[in-house]
């Protein structure tokens, strides 16, 4: 019952893990994914081989996944708070310009790098609470509001760059963020950091856990003393500087700020999120699925581009996956309820 | 003397076409049980939710030890140390049992919960109530009507107010929780606490309550009258304007023994009940008494067709029906009024009349087309005959009362003629006035030929309505019988009875607990 | 595209004669896709600087879109406002056809660019890049570069697989090579854009070990493109650009990067198709030329960028 | 409330129009969308004149919002119903290509233009079901179930047409669909026809009704008697039909079936609908309210090129006036309760 799914899962689905805590379920609503990563795994290995397999495109992946990654871990928050942002990708795009403008790498001269990742992250979170307030005191719908929010910001962002890339000059940065510790990428190392964070922000605080609350069912949140709104605009302000930090790393990955970049984040991240088990219409969610979800896609396409297939037979082949996947996944968490 | 604890004075509430209350007081001293009566639509809890901050108030003051106050919002009213447990259950789903008990006051330190300590405390409450089989850690969203209604007290206890609200917390319950009830009540008033009690069931408002205010129409028609020795008929006419025979009618017509229209046979579902079998001739009303959790519910909606059995069969008027369909049972003719009002019964965002011509949508159409004149006017005949209130048709039902919500989910089954009706607690939260009507329509459609099975935890109505009783327990039928042949007391020993025979713990309660 | 004030005014062009001089006043509508890279960007910039250099013109310019259902009804409202020409970069060309042939009915000036109609009766005049002309420069290069050697691998990143145009670039990219015996052995796509180009070479690289040539479609992604070489550092192969961004020229001039030459794709298109717009209302003719009447059809030539002649180009580049 | 916006919106909205009869409730709801269509025209005829008042420029925005709002009435049936579809732009692609293809053209040339339509509308219907059974009977969110048919049907479109825009050759086709009884043009005609359809279907019939409870607790309907999976089929085939419609009518108005076609219609489709009224969270929706919804937006569009704002400029602007119209309608409806 695609209607019950939106509105009253636990009729139809099992009850999806609400946090990664809650026991078996939550193993089992991962399980799916778990299994879904590997099988992938191994058609790489299987048509690609050694291309697949070394170390080198390992790092590729999650360089890949490390940008998009950080924004789903944000998106998890708002989503399990019942919320919805199509504005992320636009916040990326702004962010990015606004922290590569001739103005703040005059700054970032002056000050060091650290001024340019500030004002991206700043951008990012004050986009955030904009959404928020707009959303939690203007009671505008999330879906619309966002969508105003995604055409404002890239259209500023364009107006600010006079549409044009805008190439990175300060060494610093380019240096810090280029740089592998151990041969891991820096951004991969935060991708981690950022997830690591999220897990414990939403299953171990009770910022975390009034997130649940206030999605599941925002009237018994507030009669229990939660301040909904506020929170709400907590949660978009939270996503907003996650698409701030991604902003920083799509910034290092291309040496650029663009009112290009993060184009269609806001399906990417979602879906993502989405895939990995949390629920659209709010009250449960999981940053570890989400994690699955974002690895998901990008190895997809990383072993779709080995076997160097046409764009379109892509498009095809990915949607026949995901569904399957997701089907896979049904049955596995039916099983083991 | 010292002021009273708490004071409501010429309270007004108006809702977009509605004056839910015009002006109300209420007076409340501590280390008494207040009961606040009042027909289904009165204004109990439009008042409680103005107390707890949960609606804003339009006129009139609110004192606390004689200084005036004012609850902007909930927060307001629990820093005061009011707490509340709603009428309609006020949990989080996704949660488990600790998490919803200390929301909003979690144990944690620097943001950072404390799990283990919040559980412990948990249980340490749910034993306070009589109910330590409920885990902390289940999800609060696996639990029925009823651990719902048992966590939203242990979260009340929690804040360990100096006013305790109770909208109907016995709604849910069997005689035997309202007991544990009752006690818990007892020491929480001999701590030094006030209790606001609502309920529709006299005969527990004597058992528990010192003072009792009566509302009506949004006015205080009486207060401060003594909860044990009032006259049961001088409150019915103070809360309906009326007297009531809230007597059982007998039936009139004799039951003819005709072969049975509903034939259930041997059916089970593993971890909810087993091996169930029992036929209901037309015009038979059949009753399942039992404690909560026992699975009646289960089994009626598996009788509907709404859960699957794992084996048996229903057959009606000797065609066995498609296991797990509720279309086939419905086509067969039956008709269920769910257990659960919200979830499983009202579309609370439509119109009444729209809710109570749901089921028979076909019933007003030609070729699809919706005669909506026709539809409007028998579900508004309906919907009097139930006596909603505000007789409203066009009212969206979220904003009836919870008692008047009820009577929309019977009235939906009472417009659609069905051949084999099945009721899950008919008159959860009705008032005595509009009880009554109900139980003369069932005895109606009994009389016109309606084979009729009730569920319901109010063990005198099971008895008082039934020819025949089923009584069940852990999911197994522990006495078939003429229900004039048993009373009460009688039903609750065969049920403990069946308790000493196995282990304490619920195993119902047990299987649903590792399912979650 | 660092340097702000670097404005396209670079790409105005001046023809020194009296057709410079004002003529009778002209309403130009302008419509082009979204401008979502830098080329496309780029055309729209070039083509407003242009419009500024004459008082006799006036522009006006709708929203870029690449609907289009909507890019019609906006050819439509230049209907409606009877404007004198229409400049017109369709989303797809056949698509815009049966309405560029509504305007050319209402006997509106309609000058096609970049993308063709499929009617000879739809526009006035076209202006096109050379799209597979791009592919074969891009070939050749590699060809030359390669003198003969055979087995030399060869890598390509599209821009948008689902245009036209895109598909013209590869087919002329793999003709020319087929002449010297080379073929493309792997082939990404991206979108235009730096990310994009970033993400599609990250992917590419891996699943192509080695590679001697690589041919990447357009210069604005070329910069995400060179930004993945640079972070799995590899150096072993030869880079050619497309588009011709000033990025890219000065990164061919300073010869530091894989990149070594890059395909021009002009820029300028929308801006030559201003200058013929105002020309064809005023009822003047190209005097550089000795034909009278302005050609039907211009195809800008697709020349190849090296260290050698950049600093020909590199004035006339747009900045991305 | 964000959150309740998403789960529980009479919370915090009041009630909107539970269908377009629903009394007065249902008039403040459009009422405020009316002020903001109004307001609109009122700038366009101050900033724009005749050129926005005239005859031709209104049957010019007509058009224009024909196709989009040809699968926005759909999309009304479909969110109602608890649902969403993210593939509707792709159903438009696929469907004018295979309406397109040599083959199908061959066969108009035989059995008239009617064959181009009858596929065109058969392939969006199918593309539907395939939808809706994945979602009912398979249980897929239908934000992932959409989400992979939306990848698909590109990539299958794109593979079916080689990527290249097929050239309607059908002279019948044209003229039909290109012809203007009364100056009014066919494919107005057929939106005016698709809403009024779109409003009986939701407001006059059982199926309506069914479409209301579904949406609003689809256990509720389930327990009813109402049959939810096979009825979220249908709403998910009917949106699918009418993806086919607008495919005949991009067509018309293109000459050409492309893979390219419907490019983001999901998310114009989503926005018109949401801003129309319909709740995202399913049981309410009101037709009228996403004819007001299109009309909007497509005004919007034409003020700005009338008045030719830089792309970036009305990207900015849109989205600053969304949300005031938004709020306004807020004050309007909250006024009015
Ligand atoms: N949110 C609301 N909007 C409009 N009217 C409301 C709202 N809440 C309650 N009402 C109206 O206020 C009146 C009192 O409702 P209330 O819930 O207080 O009755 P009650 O005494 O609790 O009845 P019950 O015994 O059935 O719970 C009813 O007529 C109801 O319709
Ligand atoms: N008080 C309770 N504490 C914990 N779990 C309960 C409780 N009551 C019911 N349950 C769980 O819910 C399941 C079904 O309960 P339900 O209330 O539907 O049974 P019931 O006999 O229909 O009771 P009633 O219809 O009177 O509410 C039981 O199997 C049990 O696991
Ligand atoms: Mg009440
Ligand atoms: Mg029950």
């Amino acid at each position: 019952m695609s209607a019950s799914l939106q509105n009253d899962p636990s009729l139809t689905t099992p009850a999806p893990a609400r946090g990664d805590r809650s026991g078996n379920l939550g193993i089992a609503r991962n399980l799916g994914l778990v299994i879904a990563l590997i099988v992938l795994c191994i058609v790489g290995v299987i048509t690609a081989g050694d291309r697949f397999a070394s170390t080198d495109n390992m790092l590729t992946i999650l360089r890949l996944a490390a940008v998009i990654g950080v924004v789903s871990i944000g998106m998890t928050f708002v989503i399990t708070g019942g919320g919805i942002d199509l504005s992320v990708g636009a916040i990326v795009a702004l962010a990015s310009i606004w922290a590569t403008t001739t103005g703040t790498q005059a700054m970032a001269d002056d000050f060091g790098w650290i001024a340019m990742v500030f004002s991206a992250v700043l951008v990012g979170t004050a986009c955030g609470v904009i959404n928020g307030v707009l959303i939690a005191y203007g009671k505008v719908v999330p879906f619309i509001a966002t969508l105003a929010m995604l055409a404002s910001a890239r259209g500023l962002a364009e107006i600010i760059a006079d549409r044009k890339t805008q190439i990175i000059r300060n060494q610093g940065f380019t240096d810090f963020f280029g740089a592998e510790p151990l041969g891991i990428p820096v951004i991969v190392i935060i991708f981690a950091l950022v997830t690591l964070a999220g897990w414990f922000l939403l299953n171990r605080t009770t910022f975390g856990r009034r997130t649940f609350a206030v999605g599941g069912n925002p009237e018994a949140a507030r009669l229990a003393g939660i301040k909904v709104q506020r929170h709400t605009v907590y949660l978009y302000a939270l996503l907003g500087s996650t698409c701030g930090i991604a902003a920083v790393m799509l910034m290092s990955r291309t040496t650029t700020g663009s009112s290009t970049h993060g184009t269609l984040y806001e399906l990417d991240a979602i879906a993502a999120v989405v895939i990995g088990g949390t629920l659209l219409s709010g009250g449960r969610g999981t940053v570890v699925g989400t994690l699955f979800g974002v690895l998901i896609f990008t190895t997809l396409t990383n072993v779709f581009t080995l076997n160097n297939l046409s764009t379109s037979a892509q498009a095809v082949a990915k949607g026949v996956i995901i569904v399957i996947a997701v089907l896979l996944q049904q049955r596995i968490a039916n099983r083991k309820t | 003397m010292t002021p009273p604890l708490l004071e409501m004075r010429g309270i007004v509430k108006e809702f977009p076409g509605v004056r839910a209350l015009d002006g109300v007081d209420l007076v409340v001293r501590s280390g008494e049980v207040h009961c606040l009566l009042g027909q289904n639509g009165a204004g109990k809890s439009t008042l409680i939710k103005i107390l707890s901050g949960a609606h804003g108030v339009d006129a009139g003051s609110i004192l606390w030890e004689g200084e005036p106050v004012t609850f902007a919002d909930p927060q307001a009213s629990l820093a005061t140390g009011i707490a509340t447990i709603y009428q309609e259950l006020d949990l989080i789903d996704g949660l488990s049992v600790a998490d919803n008990i200390f929301l909003g006051h979690e144990r944690a330190r620097g943001g950072i919960t404390r799990d283990s300590d919040m559980n412990r405390a948990a249980r340490e409450l749910l034993g306070r109530l009589g109910h330590a089989e409920i885990r902390p850690t289940r999800e609060v969203g696996s639990l029925s009507a009823a651990g719902k209604q048992i966590v939203s007290m242990a979260r009340a206890l929690s804040r360990n107010a100096r006013v305790i609200v109770m909208d109907e917390p016995s709604a849910v319950l069997d005689p035997d929780e309202v007991d544990g009830l009752s006690t818990v009540v007892a020491d929480l008033r001999s701590s030094g606490a006030a209790i606001i009690y609502i309920s529709h069931r006299l005969e527990e408002i004597r058992r528990i309550g010192d003072r009792l205010t009566v509302l009506k129409d949004g006015r205080t028609v009486a207060t401060d009258l003594p909860a044990r020795d009032t006259p049961t008929s001088e409150l019915i006419t103070l809360m309906t304007g009326r007297t009531v025979s809230s007597v059982f009618p007998r039936r009139t017509v004799e039951l003819a023994d005709a072969d049975p229209l509903l034939s259930v046979d041997s059916i089970t579902r593993d971890g909810e009940f087993e091996d169930v079998s029992f036929d209901v001739r037309p015009g038979e009303i059949v009753g399942f008494a039992g404690l909560v959790g026992a699975g009646r519910s289960e089994i009626i909606e598996t009788v509907y067709g709404a859960r699957r059995a794992a084996r048996g069969s229903v057959s009606v008027g000797g065609r066995p029906l498609r296991n797990g369909s509720v279309a086939s049972a419905v086509n067969a003719g039956l008709g269920l009024c769910p257990e659960e009002r919200k979830s499983q019964g009202l579309v609370l965002d439509d119109a009444v009349y729209r809710n109570i011509s749901l089921a028979s949508l076909a019933r007003f159409s030609q070729y699809g087309v919706s005669l909506d004149g026709a539809e409007r006017r028998a579900a508004h005949e309906a919907a009097r005959s139930v006596d909603v209130r505000p007789d409203d048709p066009h009212r969206i039902i979220r904003t009836l009362s919870g008692g008047n919500q009820q009577k929309v989910v019977l009235a939906r089954w009472l417009l659609r003629s069905c051949k084999v009706l099945l009721l899950d607690e008919p008159t959860r939260g009705v008032d005595v006035g509009a009880r009554a009507e109900i139980y003369a329509l069932i005895r109606d459609l009994a009389d016109s030929g309606v084979a009729l099975v009730i569920v319901s935890s109010d063990i005198d109505e099971v008895l008082g309505l039934s020819d025949r009783v089923l009584v069940v327990a852990d999911g197994r039928v522990v006495h078939e019988g003429p229900s004039d042949a048993i009373d009460a007391s009688g039903v609750l020993d065969r049920i403990l009875a069946e308790h000493d025979s196995t282990t304490p713990e619920q195993p119902a309660t047990d299987k649903k607990g590792n399912a979650a | 595209g660092n340097s702000s004030d670097g404005d396209s005014s670079s790409n105005v062009s001046k023809s020194n004669t009296d057709n410079d001089k004002s003529g009778k006043k002209v309403v130009i509508g302008f419509s082009a896709p979204a401008a979502d890279h830098g080329w496309m960007g780029a055309i729209t910039k070039a083509a407003v600087a242009q419009a500024k250099q004459y008082d006799d013109v006036t522009l006006k310019v709708a929203e870029g879109t690449n609907d289009v259902n909507l890019q019609i009804s906006q050819v439509e409202t230049f209907i409606n406002d009877k404007v004198d020409a229409i400049v017109l970069l369709p989303f797809d060309g056949a698509a815009m056809t049966a309405v560029a042939r509504k305007a050319m009915d209402a006997g509106i000036t309609v000058i096609n660019v970049d993308r063709e109609f499929d009617s000879p009766f739809a526009a006035r005049t076209t202006v096109l890049g050379d799209n597979y002309g791009m592919g074969v420069s891009a070939g050749t290069f590699v060809c030359d570069d390669a003198k003969g050697a055979s087995g030399k691998k060869v890598a390509e990143i599209a821009g948008i697989d689902s245009l036209p145009l895109t598909q013209e670039r590869s087919k002329g990219f793999a003709d020319a090579l087929k002449k010297c015996g080379l073929k493309v052995d792997n082939r990404v796509a991206a979108e235009f854009t730096v990310e994009s180009g970033e993400k599609a070479a990250s992917n590419l690289l891996q699943a192509a070990p080695k590679i001697d040539y690589l041919w990447n479609h357009d210069d604005d992604q070329g910069v995400g493109v060179l930004a993945a070489i640079k972070n799995a550092d590899r150096d072993e192969f030869v880079m050619i650009g497309g588009a011709g961004s000033a990025n890219v020229m000065r990164d061919i001039k300073s010869d530091n990067t894989v990149l070594k030459a890059t395909v021009i794709y002009p820029s300028t298109q929308a801006a030559d198709g201003i200058k013929l717009a105002r020309l064809l209302v005023q009822g003047k003719s190209m005097s550089d030329l000795s034909e009278i009447e302005v050609p039907r059809q211009l195809k800008l030539a697709a020349p190849v960028v090296t260290k050698d002649n950049v600093d020909t180009y590199i004035k006339s580049a747009f900045e991305s």
